[in-house]
């Protein structure tokens, strides 16, 4: 079984990319293959530099800078979307790689998940 | 920064990225004397392909700040929470997306 | 109108705490008007909102507690926090009143927020000088 | 003071509609002016014939059909968006006018207001 | 109704209205062994202008008549919901947008 | 695979009641899989669905009671329905455990639903032949 969650939204304004992101060190603790793909306004998670003190968040930048740590295999930016947001290759957090996000890509998980 | 001190009509607050319906409906719907405030998820518009649809825009500084962006950079006034309720208080009406 | 002007608010959360950013902004805006010298007439919660004055809510002790701190801001500033009935029971947040009448097992209503009628929210409409809206963002 | 609310959501997927119709009974019941704008999806509030006993939900269109005898002015239909879901002016429920949801129309209420 | 006997590969089941941003993607995302069923507001997409980009599709019978719909009209397979359990065993994963 | 395979289902729901209409389909869903023979492993509440599991619901009385609905259908029918501790305890749904863990007022979780891990939706995903997810239209 190997598992792609799908985050689409930007981060901060709603949680449930945070609940995304849970959903996938959880399969990670279980020792279950996952991979994230960050889509559309997902691919806002990925910027370089976040800074969510002043609105009393915790930086989900810090959060998945871990996910490698934990054995998330792969973190993945719709390389569309990231055209679309303005966001060059070198602007992408570490660890994190440009892939296409087509029928292909994800024909290639048994399971592909939204958690919201 | 220095807010304008003209009258504003209307202000639009909106919080949505540019793949909401209601993005483009609040840019459909801003008249002449209208004022554009983007905040919370809103402040990614800025950076994207759609920010050349916008017109003269603010945008909230902590959201920037949360998201790795500096609003100057993108031809936008980045607004503190104070320089907020100014603007509310200079508008005629506000209406928020 | 100038920058100087005094105004009063009414604030409308319509976004859940933990699930949107609308508490949060809302919290903000409403210190920020306080400090300016404004008044914030009332805080009206509506639809999933009405989340926002659970008793119950019990985040990880390393992120705010949004409920609590609306709370705070609430008693210190006099300021009426307002459970829309309809929207609230909807989604099980009760007082001890509607415990009763609905025979529950218990109730789940962070003071000092109320729970009372859209009447309220016509109210802030019509006295208020601005009435403004804290919407998710989905 | 008059007010315009909008609904954009189509009926019985989401709430938030539902919830927009309350605050419009209740302005209209301390008769306070206001009317109601259907757009976007939300023009599906008023295609005829809806039937929702099998998904255990209230009819929103018997409840809109109450809404000028609780004093509510006018229901609004914004044009493109009647044409984008294939309603003509005949498949609108009673009362219903087509309208172009422009900067004028929103222009002539003192407030525009979503629920959600 | 008969159920085509085949084999699906994804079933997407897509219970959001044309406007909302995973619509799109969805489609996009649409392999030439996979089906599509409509949902909750999703059925509405039938009666859109987005219909022409829609590949041959199911829609739950219950939303249909819910929003004043009949599937069959729009070239459209209507299924009631032990139909809608059918295709997803059918089908070797289901996707939910 | 054939129409006639018995298959077994984890079902997450991720919208809450009277907000969305997920916990609506995934019933309609799940009393369509055993009817016709297929095993609902268990039901798994997540996100904004954590909401459906809270005793203090209370619509009016001419809408359908969807927690109550769910209960009895997991109750009749042996499910565990199992909400996300992580999700719940932000969301202000707690059990007595957590009640006292955390010295809350009081508890709000309608049986038969039990507070748990993420654990059990991992588990879900491996042994159930599909996990099939229900979200909010938003």
């Amino acid at each position: 079984m190997t598992t792609l969650i799908v985050i689409d939204q930007a981060p901060y304004g709603l949680w449930a990319g945070r609940e995304a992101l849970d959903m996938a060190f959880s399969l990670a603790t279980f020792d279950q293959p996952v991979s994230l793909l960050f889509t559309g306004a997902g691919v806002n998670w990925l910027r370089k530099g976040q800074t969510p003190d002043a609105i009393e968040q915790k930086s989900v930048e810090r959060n998945l800078s871990a996910a490698p740590v934990f054995g998330i295999e792969q973190l993945l930016a719709d390389e569309a979307s990231c055209q679309r947001y303005g966001l060059s290759p070198d602007e992408l957090i570490d660890g994190a790689n440009m892939a296409r996000g087509s029928s292909g890509l994800l024909a290639s998980y048994t399971n592909v998940i939204f958690s919201n | 920064m220095k807010l304008p001190m003209s009258q504003i009509h209307t202000l639009h607050i909106l919080n949505k990225t540019p793949e909401h319906p209601r993005f483009n409906e609040c840019l459909a719907m801003m008249g002449p004397d209208d004022a554009l405030v983007l905040t919370e998820n809103g402040v990614t518009a800025l950076w994207s392909t759609s920010k050349a649809a916008l017109p003269k825009v603010f945008a909230t500084k902590a959201d920037l700040q949360a998201r790795g962006l500096v609003a100057e950079a993108n031809g936008a006034t980045s607004v503190d929470y104070p320089e907020l309720v100014d603007l509310t208080v200079q508008a005629k009406r506000v209406i928020s997306w | 109108m100038s920058e100087n002007t005094h105004n009063s608010f009414t604030l409308v959360i319509t976004g859940a705490p933990y699930t949107t950013q609308a508490p949060q902004t809302a919290l903000a805006f409403a210190r920020a008007a306080i400090a300016k010298g404004h008044t914030i007439d009332r805080i009206f919660l509506y639809g999933d909102g009405v989340h926002l004055a659970s008793s119950l809510t019990t985040p990880p002790s390393d992120e705010t507690h949004w409920p609590n701190a609306w709370a705070s801001f609430l008693s210190a500033n006099r300021v009426p926090g307002v459970a829309c009935v309809a929207s609230a029971l909807r989604r099980g947040l009760v007082d001890e009143n509607e415990q009763k009448r609905h025979e529950l097992t218990s109730s789940n209503l962070l003071a000092p927020f109320e729970i009372a009628g859209l009447g309220e929210w016509v109210e802030g409409n019509i006295k208020s000088s601005k009435t403004l809206y804290f919407h998710g963002g989905h």
